[in-house]
């Protein structure tokens, strides 16, 4: 849930715009810019990946980029940390099972127009 | 309170003391013990595994160039495919090959030759197409090489779990590891060992085991012996863990890299000396490296792009002249056994050198003979070649 | 596994240490006026409840008339309540929201006035309840002012409460939200 | 099995086993280290470390300043190799 | 196949050109915005970096008003500080004296004063300072206990990131445990941001924190329990109870079995020293002050003589002393490149020492004056 009412800061007059994104193939609303993990975690996602050895849940932990806790699966790239990486519209982001899963095409494609450039 | 090791006193004596337990000291340690001596003592002037078994990049390969070199990886490879079950502990063996990538037709010519001899020897390497790499391996980018081959047998194994489960297999059998116990004496009467004084008591023995991997010069000059075996520090980097999209280590003579996925799903790589000079003894490392390590193997795996570089580290390569290790007993020093100089390639062939300086130990005929590697071949101007070292 | 409580009364604990002044035995830690002064000071006089050292001073700096005295930076305040004038603008200004401001002087009721950074705001008029030290509501009060003396967000409340409730009212909660 | 007491997130190390190695003789962080992966995932010891030391220090009776602290390795927080190339 | 190219050609190389700067600021906090701050101000150019999205550091997710004298911004809340502090700084944007560097992070430093800048959405590149100020803060301890990683199990600072940088109301129902300054601070925000907090659990016999800051909790009937801990954490998926346990002689003993989807951890912070490490800086173990925090001389300069330290990275405190420490280390990185004669500077740091002491006067801070002790040395030469 979003905060809307708060007695100190002004949070509606400062959002950024609300964008349409993908999680586990579900529409979901967030705001551009904000951190992915913010958006979920408004939308009720918590639980972000499962632990490599004991598959464990894991979701928001560290909040600045400097643990694997919120690691997920955005856009074919896994390992993304989710509380430091901005929402863009459009984004799929999925859940990481372990180490998650790479696109090699997605990933190739681009660095094949790099080459063509 | 933890009984660790340090409530227990060092011996006073033991039949075999062994200056250093990494790869080398843990495997000669344990195939004593297999075979019976039991009274073996392991010492370490640091914690464990902070030497260069801790910092290498653990690659296992049977294509070699030179006989020995063949036969002496073939067999510890057929020992590393049974090692989890004998040691009861899992080595994290992964025997995703090796592909040899070739980027000039000299080399190639070598490496074509090297696949006869291999197969001669019977490994099974192989020639490897463009197109049958592509199916193979499809995240690679090959377009500038001229040809391949590939091992299917060779791979990776974790060199801290293999060297803990040799220690841990060793200590089953009864023998004792001191660690943060530094070697500052060997005494010697007339051409015998007589024991070896520490930072924590002197131990009277009969048997030294030098292997002592960098620092194996000074452990020999301990008894007045001078070989030929420095250090040279070699950088490395390691990725954060992702979903395997490589198989085999790839590595190149010409290119001057390697390059591997590891089971964990980290990739570990690292090259040969370039001239951006690294301090060649010292740990410290330089900003260069993870530059020109990425743009290279970005290069050849566009993919890991997006894969984030980790931890960068240096170790060192204990290395001879002929870029061949020195294994067995000084001629001047009885007592006095070396397992040193591995240029880099000391944790692959631990499983059968470790078998074989306890083979000589005990005063049994080494299953391979390596008396060409001898201490004293550098002053008999002896040098063995290998072509496929760089 | 034995069955465990799955409540936790607001008062189970309750000591200095826990973050809750004993208004008896405390009273030698904190500012409170005379209580003869106090009677008769229109608009109120302030209770600083800061019984413990802390390098912080803007109820000193903050006092337009010089009553309230932090010497040094880690001392406890010392208030000259002839010079307090009730004015509340420590109540705003109070970073620990330590001070109260009570108004004595009406016949039948007192005055609380204390700082407020919750949601909702109580509009005037409206009936609130009061809190005590540990959230416990003692009574209801009307509210009588709503004002924002820094203009920072910490408003200051002027709640209405029965005689005798002057020094056990610290808070007080908008009814119906939760 | 009862509910695990994670210690590192990145390898998912758990108490239980620090402190059976521990016992078993492997006494000093870089011990650690090298036998659990502790402080090498993506977090680079944030998490583990100052658990580990603590425990270390209380199961061996060392103070966490004889215990030390792991080497510092760059990067200190992981990097996509991209960034490293000039396109 | 034709062979076209030569390995080297394939494999070739290059590297970024190595940029310089009088000095690189790590870290965009109440510690290094005051460094740089002060550093404009006596001359010198400065690159200042922050990893995150915006300068400011913890004080942008501080809604509380800050203690201190008006010389530390007293009673003015966390976030506004850091506004004044940014707008401070703009003036010397434009003058081509001062760049900053937001979503950039100091990565690594290399012999010859070689460091790695890390920028989120591009590239690393070297950056050669004559000296660096390193006030990279601190990070959060975790709790060992059963099931401490599900999800809901969060720092308390990553609480007030979620909650007060980005809008999101964190759960509904809270336990915190650790009643120091941040736990109670945080127990507040979240009465502030709507989410009911079911109690704070202290191990100690007292609050670790200000007394005001867990009188202003308790007012709203959220419990502080003393000797106290939480036992493990229920859950699945998710985390949705606790059982908290008091701390007694023979133990723990399970007392209470609670329902809650959140749990703030706030056992204390460490110090981030990560750079501190990589450049192989002299540190000491003082428990006072958080872990290993450098070795350093009164002017905050490190045992590395071009390395400084300021704020939390140099042993957790508060906020108004991060804030003058940046302005000593400051003083001094200024004083060695010769933009202020030793006696001004020994004037100005004389003065901030001044209102450190003050400042630490307190009895609370006497751990901190301990801790001091230990790790304050004079260097040598």
């Amino acid at each position: 849930m979003w905060l809307e009412e708060h007695p100190i800061l002004d949070f509606s007059s400062k959002r950024p715009k609300l964008v349409k994104f993908y999680f586990e193939g579900k529409e979901m609303w967030g705001y551009e810019g904000l951190p992915i993990a913010a958006s979920l975690h408004a939308n009720g996602i918590k639980v972000y990946r499962y632990s490599t050895r004991l598959n464990r849940p894991r979701g928001f932990f560290c909040a600045i980029g400097k643990c694997s806790s919120c690691f997920m699966v955005v856009d074919g790239v896994p390992n993304v940390r989710t509380c430091i990486t901005p929402l863009r519209e459009g984004m799929r982001i999925e859940r990481q099972r372990g180490l998650g899963k790479i696109d090699l095409n997605l990933i190739q494609g681009e660095a094949g127009s790099d080459d063509n450039v | 309170m933890v009984s660790g090791e340090l409530s227990k006193g060092l011996p006073k004596t033991a039949d075999v003391v062994i200056v250093g337990s990494g790869v080398q000291g843990a495997s000669i340690a344990y195939n004593l013990a297999k075979m019976g001596v039991r009274d073996v003592l392991v010492l370490d002037a640091g914690d464990l595994l902070t030497g260069s078994t801790g910092r290498c990049a653990a690659g296992i390969r049977a294509q070699w160039g030179g006989e020995l070199n063949c036969k002496l990886a073939k067999a510890s490879l057929d020992i590393f495919e049974t090692l989890s079950d004998e040691l009861g502990m899992d080595i994290g063996l992964h025997q995703g090959g090796y592909l040899i990538v070739a980027y000039l037709d000299s080399e190639f010519q070598q490496l074509k030759r090297n696949v006869q001899l291999q197969n001669s020897l019977g490994i099974n390497s192989v020639i490897l197409s463009h197109d049958e790499v592509k199916e193979r391996f499809p995240a690679l980018d090959i377009s500038n090489a001229v040809g391949f081959t590939y091992h299917h047998r060779d791979g990776h194994a974790d060199p801290f779990l293999t060297t803990l489960a040799y220690i841990e297999g060793a200590k089953r059998l009864g023998v004792n590891f001191y660690f943060r116990t530094k070697v500052t004496g060997i005494e010697a009467r007339g051409d015998r060992v007589e024991g070896v004084q520490t930072s924590k008591g002197y131990i009277s023995t009969k048997v030294v085991v030098n292997a002592a991997g960098p620092w194996a010069r000074d452990i020999a000059q301990m008894v007045g012996l001078s070989i030929p075996v420095e250090p040279e520090a070699h950088e490395i980097v390691v990725t954060e863990p992702v979903p395997r999209i490589l198989d085999p280590m790839v590595i190149s003579f010409s290119g001057n890299f390697y390059m591997q996925q590891r089971p964990n799903g980290s990739f570990i790589m690292g090259m040969g000396p370039e001239p951006y000079a690294h301090p060649k003894d010292q740990y410290s490392l330089t900003w260069k490296f993870p530059y020109i390590m990425a743009q290279k193997v970005t290069k050849l795996l566009p993919a890991l792009r997006e894969v984030r570089l980790l931890r960068h580290w240096a170790g060192y390569y204990a290395v001879t002249p002929d870029r061949h290790p020195i294994l067995g007993e000084s001629r001047y020093v009885k007592g006095f056994y070396m397992s040193v100089g591995f240029s880099g390639h000391g944790f692959m062939l631990a499983p059968i050198t470790g078998k074989l300086i306890a083979e000589m130990i005990i005063g049994k005929k080494p299953s391979i003979d390596v008396s060409s590697l001898r201490p004293e071949r550098f002053e008999e101007g002896k040098l063995v070649f290998e072509p496929m070292v760089v | 596994m034995s069955k465990l409580s799955n409540l936790i009364p607001p008062d189970e604990q309750v000591s200095f240490w826990s973050g809750v002044l004993d208004p008896e035995s405390n009273l030698d830690l904190i500012s409170v006026p005379p209580e003869d002064l106090w009677r008769e000071k229109r608009a109120g006089l302030v209770v600083i409840e800061c019984p413990q050292e802390i390098p912080c001073n803007p109820c000193h700096t903050s006092c337009p008339t010089g009553a309230i005295k932090v010497e040094p930076l880690t001392a406890i305040p010392k208030v000259n309540y002839d010079l307090c004038t009730g004015c509340t603008i420590c109540v705003s200004k109070c970073p620990g929201l330590a001070c109260f401001v009570i108004d004595k002087t009406p016949a039948d009721y007192s005055i609380v006035k204390l700082p407020y950074e919750m949601y909702p705001v109580p509009k005037v008029g409206e009936v609130v309840d009061c809190l005590d030290r540990t959230g416990k509501p003692v009574v209801e009060g009307e509210v009588l002012n709503v004002t924002e003396p820094s203009r920072d967000g910490t408003k200051v409340i002027w709640v209405k409460v029965p005689k005798g409730f002057e020094m056990t009212v610290r808070a007080i909660k908008v009814k119906g939200g939760e | 099995m009862s509910d695990p007491i994670i210690v590192c997130r990145c390898e998912d190390v758990t108490l239980q086993e620090v402190r059976e190695w521990i016992s078993r003789g492997y006494t000093s962080l870089e011990d650690l280290r090298r036998i659990l992966r502790l402080g090498m995932g993506p977090c680079q010891g944030r998490t583990c470390i100052p658990i580990v030391q603590r425990e270390l220090a209380r199961m061996t009776g060392k103070s966490i300043d004889e215990i030390g602290s792991p080497t510092g390795r760059p990067p200190a927080v992981g990097v996509e190799l991209g960034a490293f190339t000039s396109d | 196949m034709t062979m076209s190219k030569s390995p080297a050609e394939i494999f070739g190389y290059s590297f970024p050109d190595i940029r310089e700067t009088q000095l690189l600021i790590v870290g965009g906090g109440p510690a290094g915005l005051s460094a740089a701050l002060q550093a404009l101000k006596l001359g010198l150019k400065v690159t200042l970096v922050e990893s995150g999205l915006e300068l400011g550091g913890q004080l942008v997710k501080q809604t509380h008003k800050f203690f201190g004298s008006s010389l530390e911004r007293a009673g003015t809340r966390g976030f506004r500080i850091a506004q004044e502090l940014i707008k401070e700084l703009t003036p010397f944007k434009g003058s081509g004296q001062l760049e900053v560097y937001l979503s950039t992070t100091a990565i690594a430093v290399y012999p010859e004063r070689i460091v790695l800048l890390s920028q989120l959405s591009g590239k690393v590149f070297p950056i050669k300072p004559k000296a660096m100020i390193i006030a990279t803060g601190a990070q959060e301890r975790m709790l060992p206990f059963p099931n401490n990683d599900l999800p809901g199990i969060y720092g308390a600072g990553g609480i007030q990131t979620l909650m007060n940088q980005y809008g999101v109301k964190p759960g509904k129902r809270a336990l915190i445990v650790g009643a120091g300054n941040i736990g109670l601070i945080v127990a507040y925000q979240l009465l502030q941001a709507g989410v009911e907090v079911i109690a704070i659990l202290e191990a100690m016999d007292r609050i670790g924190g200000w007394w005001v800051h867990a009188a202003k909790v308790r007012r709203y009937g959220v419990p502080i329990l003393l000797k106290h801990t939480i036992s493990r954490a229920i859950g699945k998926e998710k985390v949705e109870g606790a059982v908290i346990a008091e701390i007694t002689p023979d133990g723990l003993k399970d007392k209470y079995q609670v329902e809650c989807d959140l749990i703030g951890i706030s056992v204390g912070l460490t110090p981030t020293v990560d750079l501190l490490r990589q450049a192989n800086v002299k540190m000491k173990y003082v428990a006072f002050m958080g872990g290993f925090v450098p070795l350093r001389d009164r002017e905050m300069r490190t045992s590395q003589s071009w390395i400084w330290v300021a704020g939390d990275s140099a042993g957790i405190e508060e906020a108004s002393t991060a804030m003058i420490e940046g302005q000593i280390a400051s003083t001094s990185v200024a004083k060695w490149l010769g933009y202020i004669s030793e006696e001004e500077a020994k004037r100005e740091i004389d003065q901030l020492w001044a209102r450190l002491g003050y400042l630490r006067e307190a009895e609370v801070s006497s751990k901190v004056r301990k801790g001091l002790e230990e790790v304050l040395v004079t260097w040598g030469g």
